[in-house]
């Protein structure tokens, strides 16, 4: 089973990444962008093939490793 | 030799390199400011390590689209000399001038240290003072340096003998795996194949005087000023 | 406008004994706010009070106390007070360096928190117009042992060193201690050196009513909304819930911002100008206008805000990152503005100069407050918190209760285990993490005694350190505050440096504690005093109390950041064995003196008695003598002793050098203690065959106890011929504890 | 309209970040867990309101800037 985590910085912490493109998508000519936020998307290849016991797997390696929680959200979708 | 420094917003060694080409070679180069549209008359143009744009995004993504570098690509099309360090080498795959791309170090660590390279190839324009003494010792320090390229890349720049720098131990053994960032076959620095574009990882203007800890850096700098001077 | 305008145009929100309570005043506090405005404050209003009377911003507790330190020296230009402190260097030069401490945010997210440090110590520096050249850390973590050190560990060294190599500023030292009074509070020091020329230094206090009020950097966000008042307050369980809005740095937006704000500074625009720090622009705008003794009026409306909606309450309290306050002088916000255009960062005039001695903020056509400046800043509280300084317990071990027989390996086995420990293995974990060598000029990189960084285009140089003690400042904070200085003083001697100037960051517990409160104001007096003898005076620093959780408080970490200057950089010393039989001399004389020693705690965990005692004239007769006799070529090779004695000392200096050193050592004393025994103002140094006598009697000359105690040679370490060490084992171990921690 | 924005490395090319996520995650004692690859998603804030044209747009933008297509794929859904 694959687990695919969206990790996204929180609402109002500050994005530097996501405003550097956003500039530079300016400068390059692109003017119709208004906002821009950078995050992780991680995939993992997991060998539990219980829907709920991969879930919760997951869920903990997120919590204690993938995101950082101070800043970040985390989303995990499980595709088979 | 007329040499020029571009400035990226975020460049932090476009000075560093600057004094060691005056000091070294005797004439300051110019500053060029990344939103110029054209190059003055140069020599060498030279991509200064740093953060360009913070290295956000990817290292040298958005460096790689500035207004400057139009005209640099036209330099390089000329054959004229174009020396990317460190950030500057990034740049250079992001504009499609050196093939591959640079990754983050294997390890994810940050590395500054002073490393033991062998270069390869003391034929170009950049290394020939390298022919007496090709092993070195010069200063490391980035994130991304892990070298990646395709297959064919990688064997087309080995059969080329376009790894022009390699990491190698002290006692001169290539680090084809071990190299401190992964970079593939201990990758350090490579050359295009038309020899006038030079992209290394190394810093050779942090060790090009005794007093700094070292010279292995210096060379490059000689190479460049004779290979002009005997032009 | 009247203060009824400003009570009546905020949102009608009750000012609670709760919410005065949130805010950190206590009833008392909240008396004196309703007397200096004469009515009850609005919500705005509370906040701004709440984070200009914070023990951070006010420094009610430590105030009375850090008057006696000594601030002046014919070559001090500016001393505390200033966003930075101000040395001349001579040539129309000078250094302006500070260090600052960011332990709770790093705490709750280790990597922003370490970084946002760095990004907030180096605005507190190229503010007053000098060009960052070098940046330092010093870092205390709990037991290696704990469970949240390495996380802790990895995020900070990261966020260090993710900020400062974006910046291209090289961190070239600090130092790294480890104990479990750490664990739930550690202490990131940050400091920062820049270089300016007299001429061009830059102040805060604004003037000229009328001059633009100027804001320039980033944009203002919801960020670490009280984090001043945070740093104030002791964490609880419940903190690590609460997790305020943390600040994240964005050091490409600062790299801007040194090069925007040097540049205008090559102008004459500026009339004053300061980073916007904790408190962000609260503190900043109180504090130029009331230095400058006119008021401040700001329109919140042309603040640039990053969210919609965004309160008055929040856009004063925001700590932001990467932001400045100015006032310009008239007429040259055009100029000004085309500057930070081409670094594409925003600019905004938001208010001006006024003389109404207030603090008067406006919002969507209202006043939102009206302050009276003097009541935010000289009239702060001030407390004189009831204190008792402790005092050592008894004598500690004798040399005989320490018998290295009941170490596993004897004294052979004892070195080993202290060099390979976490207390004294080496650091290069950590600064393989900083970039240490860009801007060309570090020519004394982490692993000396102190970092030496050139003076860009001149032959000086200035070395630079950071010490402290705790454990010696736990057992006496006195000697342990003295030590602290003192130690700082002999590192740069000890690489040729002449010692000009300290900065500090006084970190401790609850000062509403006597012990602890007892342990702060014996430090300072140790330290007051060993500045006042070594003519070492204090220019800038920053106290941070409240280290404690669950009433643990930390060790007392009175960290000292020193600089000094070399006035030939060629003519320095090194702490590596350089050649084949030169004679190793010690000087200072042998010492004893094993309790609190590394070799008593971590080998006996016996943590009784008396730190060593500070010698002040001997801390300056013996560097006077080490530092001169580099200066003048006839010592290059230098290593003061410090933790773990002089058979560490001799072990680095050899690792260094990759060279050992044959030793003869006096048996009338018990080995282990003349080994392991950590007597302070103590250098080693080796110098060639021939010029050992002339340096011996050059030094008893004037009174130095100075003799030669064996010579260099191969490749292991001997002492008495009976006990040897190989150095490549001895290497091994220094070198491995850290990655394999780390690892594992 | 929002482009949301999968960039994720080629099959075959090295993946440290991924690499050294699986180690933690292993040392961390999460055991079934095959592989680990770590990509960037990225949010824009489109103006642009209709559907095809914001597509094309943010083609233009993973080609021209945001996806180094040497290593990179992309992949965008526009959300509305
Ligand atoms: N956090 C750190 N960052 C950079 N360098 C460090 C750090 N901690 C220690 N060092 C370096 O390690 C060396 C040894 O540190 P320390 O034992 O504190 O020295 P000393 O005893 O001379 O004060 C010094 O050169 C110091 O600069
Ligand atoms: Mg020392």
């Amino acid at each position: 089973m694959k687990a695919h985590i969206h990790i996204t910085l929180k609402q109002g912490v500050l994005d530097p990444q996501g405003k550097a493109i956003g500039r530079a998508l300016d400068h390059l000519g692109f003017s119709g962008v208004n906002e821009v936020r950078q995050g992780k998307f991680i995939e993992l290849e997991l060998t539990e093939s219980d829907r709920e016991t991969a879930m919760s797997q997951a869920d903990e390696m997120c919590r204690k490793l993938l995101a950082n929680t101070v800043i970040e959200n985390y989303r995990i979708d499980l595709v088979d | 030799m007329k040499a020029g420094v571009i400035v990226f917003p975020g460049s932090n060694s476009d000075r560093d390199v600057a004094v060691a080409i005056e000091r070294v070679c005797g004439r300051r180069p110019q500053m060029i400011w990344h939103g110029d549209h054209d190059l003055p008359d140069l020599d060498l143009v030279i991509l200064p390590g740093g953060f360009a744009y913070g290295d956000y995004l990817r290292a040298g993504a958005m460096a790689a689209r500035s207004p400057i570098v139009d005209a640099v690509k036209k330099h390089a099309a000329r054959g004229g000399l174009t020396l990317g360090i460190c950030n500057g080498f990034q740049m250079l795959t992001e504009m499609g001038l050196l093939p591959g791309a640079l990754l983050r170090n294997r390890d994810l660590h940050f590395i500054c240290r002073d490393v033991d390279l062998r270069v390869e190839n003391t034929n170009s324009a950049f290394t020939r003072d390298f022919a007496a003494n090709p092993q070195v010792r010069i200063n490391m320090s980035h994130h991304d340096g892990n070298y990646v390229a395709s297959d064919s890349d990688i064997a087309a720049l080995e059969a080329e003998n376009r790894v022009v720098f390699r990491y190698v131990d002290r006692d001169g053994t290539p680090q084809y795996d071990t190299a401190p960032n992964g970079s593939t076959r201990g990758i350090a620095g490579i050359l295009n194949r038309g020899g006038n574009v030079l992209g290394l990882m190394p810093h050779p203007e942090r060790l090009f005087e005794n007093a700094l800890g070292g010279s292995g850096g210096r060379p490059m700098f000689t190479s460049l000023m004779n290979h002009f001077a005997h032009a | 406008m009247s203060a009824d305008t400003a009570a009546q145009s905020t949102h009608e929100i009750e000012i609670t004994p709760e919410l005065i309570a949130e805010h950190g005043l206590t009833p008392d506090e909240y008396d004196r706010v309703v007397a200096a405005l004469g009515r009850a404050p609005n919500i705005t209003e509370l906040g701004i009070y709440s984070v200009m009377w914070s023990e951070h911003c006010s420094y009610k507790s430590s105030r009375v106390h850090l008057k006696k330190l000594p601030t002046k020296a014919p070559w001090v230009i500016q001393g505390p007070g200033e966003n930075a402190g101000v040395v001349g260097i001579g040539d129309g030069q000078a250094a302006i360096f500070k260090m600052e401490s960011h332990n709770h945010p790093s705490y709750i997210e280790p990597y922003q928190g370490a970084a946002t440090g760095v990004g907030g110590i180096l605005r507190d520096v190229f503010t007053m117009g000098a060009r960052p050249i070098a940046n330092m850390n010093a870092l205390r973590f709990g037991a290696p042992e704990h469970p949240k050190s390495r996380h802790l560990i990895a995020g900070v060294v990261a966020g260090i060193g993710g900020y400062g190599n974006c910046v291209g500023v090289p961190t070239v030292g600090g130092e790294t201690n480890f104990d479990a009074r750490y664990n739930g509070n550690i202490l990131v020091n940050a400091m920062t050196v820049g270089l300016a020329d007299t001429d061009k230094i830059f102040y805060s206090a604004a003037a000229g009513i009328g001059n633009p009020v100027v804001y320039v950097g980033s944009k203002t966000g919801r960020d670490g909304i009280h984090g001043a008042t945070m740093a104030s307050a002791e964490f609880s369980k419940d903190t690590e819930e609460k997790r305020p809005t943390v600040q994240v740095g964005d050091p490409f937006t600062e790299k801007l911002l040194i090069e925007a704000c040097l540049e205008l500074m090559a102008s004459d625009a500026i009339v004053a100008i300061q980073d916007m720090g904790a408190a962000g622009l609260t503190s900043s705008s109180v504090e130029m206008a009331s230095k400058g003794g006119v008021g401040i009026e700001l329109d919140l409306d042309n603040v640039p805000a990053r969210e919609t909606a965004m309160t008055a309450y929040e856009m004063m309290l925001s700590e932001s990152q990467e932001r400045m306050l100015m006032v310009l002088k008239p007429g040259r916000e055009g100029f000004a503005k085309a500057i930070f255009d081409k670094w594409e960062l925003d600019f905004a005039v938001i208010g001006k100069i006024t003389q109404t001695g207030n603090l008067t903020l406006t919002h969507q056509g209202a006043i939102v407050a009206d302050i009276p400046l003097g009541s935010l800043t000289d009239d702060a509280p001030a407390y004189h918190r009831p204190y008792i300084i402790p005092k050592p317990s008894g004598n500690g071990p004798a040399a005989d209760d320490l018998d290295p027989g009941k170490v596993s390996g004897g004294l052979k086995g004892a070195l080993t285990a202290l060099i390979g420990s976490p207390h004294l293995a080496s650091r290069r974990w950590i600064w393989d993490q900083y970039d240490h060598t860009v801007m060309g000029d570090s020519i004394g990189r982490p692993g000396g005694d102190a970092a030496v960084v050139r003076v860009h285009g001149t032959k000086k140089a200035i070395a630079i350190t950071t010490d402290v003690t705790p454990r010696y400042c736990e057992a006496d904070p006195v000697e342990g505050g003295k030590q602290a200085v003192a130690e700082a003083y002999r590192n740069l001697c000890a690489v040729g440096a002449k010692p000009l100037a300290i900065t500090d960051c006084l970190n401790f517990g609850n000062p509403e504690r006597s012990d602890v409160m007892g342990q702060f104001v014996g430090c300072v007096e140790g330290m007051a005093e060993a500045c006042s003898a070594l003519m070492f005076p204090v220019v800038s620093g920053n106290v941070s109390l409240y280290n404690e959780t669950n009433g643990v408080a930390i060790l007392p970490t009175p960290a000292v950041g020193a600089i000094g200057l070399i006035a030939e950089s060629a003519h320095r010393a090194t702490i590596g064995f350089q050649a084949e039989d030169e004679v190793i001399i010690l000087i200072g004389g042998f010492s004893a003196h094993l309790p609190q020693s590394l070799y008593a705690r971590h080998l006996f965990e016996n943590e009784d008695g008396p730190p060593p005692p500070v010698d002040l004239d001997a801390e300056l007769r013996n560097g006077t003598f080490v530092r001169e006799e580099i200066a003048s070529g006839h010592l290059t090779n230098v290593h003061d002793i410090s933790d773990g004695g002089l058979i560490v000392a001799i072990a680095e200096m050899a690792m260094a050098g990759g060279l050992g050193a044959v030793l003869t050592l006096p048996d009338d004393t018990p080995l282990h203690a003349i080994l392991f025994g950590e007597g302070q103002a103590r250098y080693l140094c080796a110098v060639p065959r021939a010029k050992a006598d002339g340096l011996i009697e050059a030094a008893q000359a004037k009174g130095i106890e100075a003799m030669p105690i064996g010579h260099t040679a191969g490749s292991t370490i001997s002492v008495n011929a009976d006990t040897r060490w190989d150095l490549s084992e001895l290497k091994r171990l220094h070198e491995s504890w850290f990655p394999d921690y780390m690892a594992g």
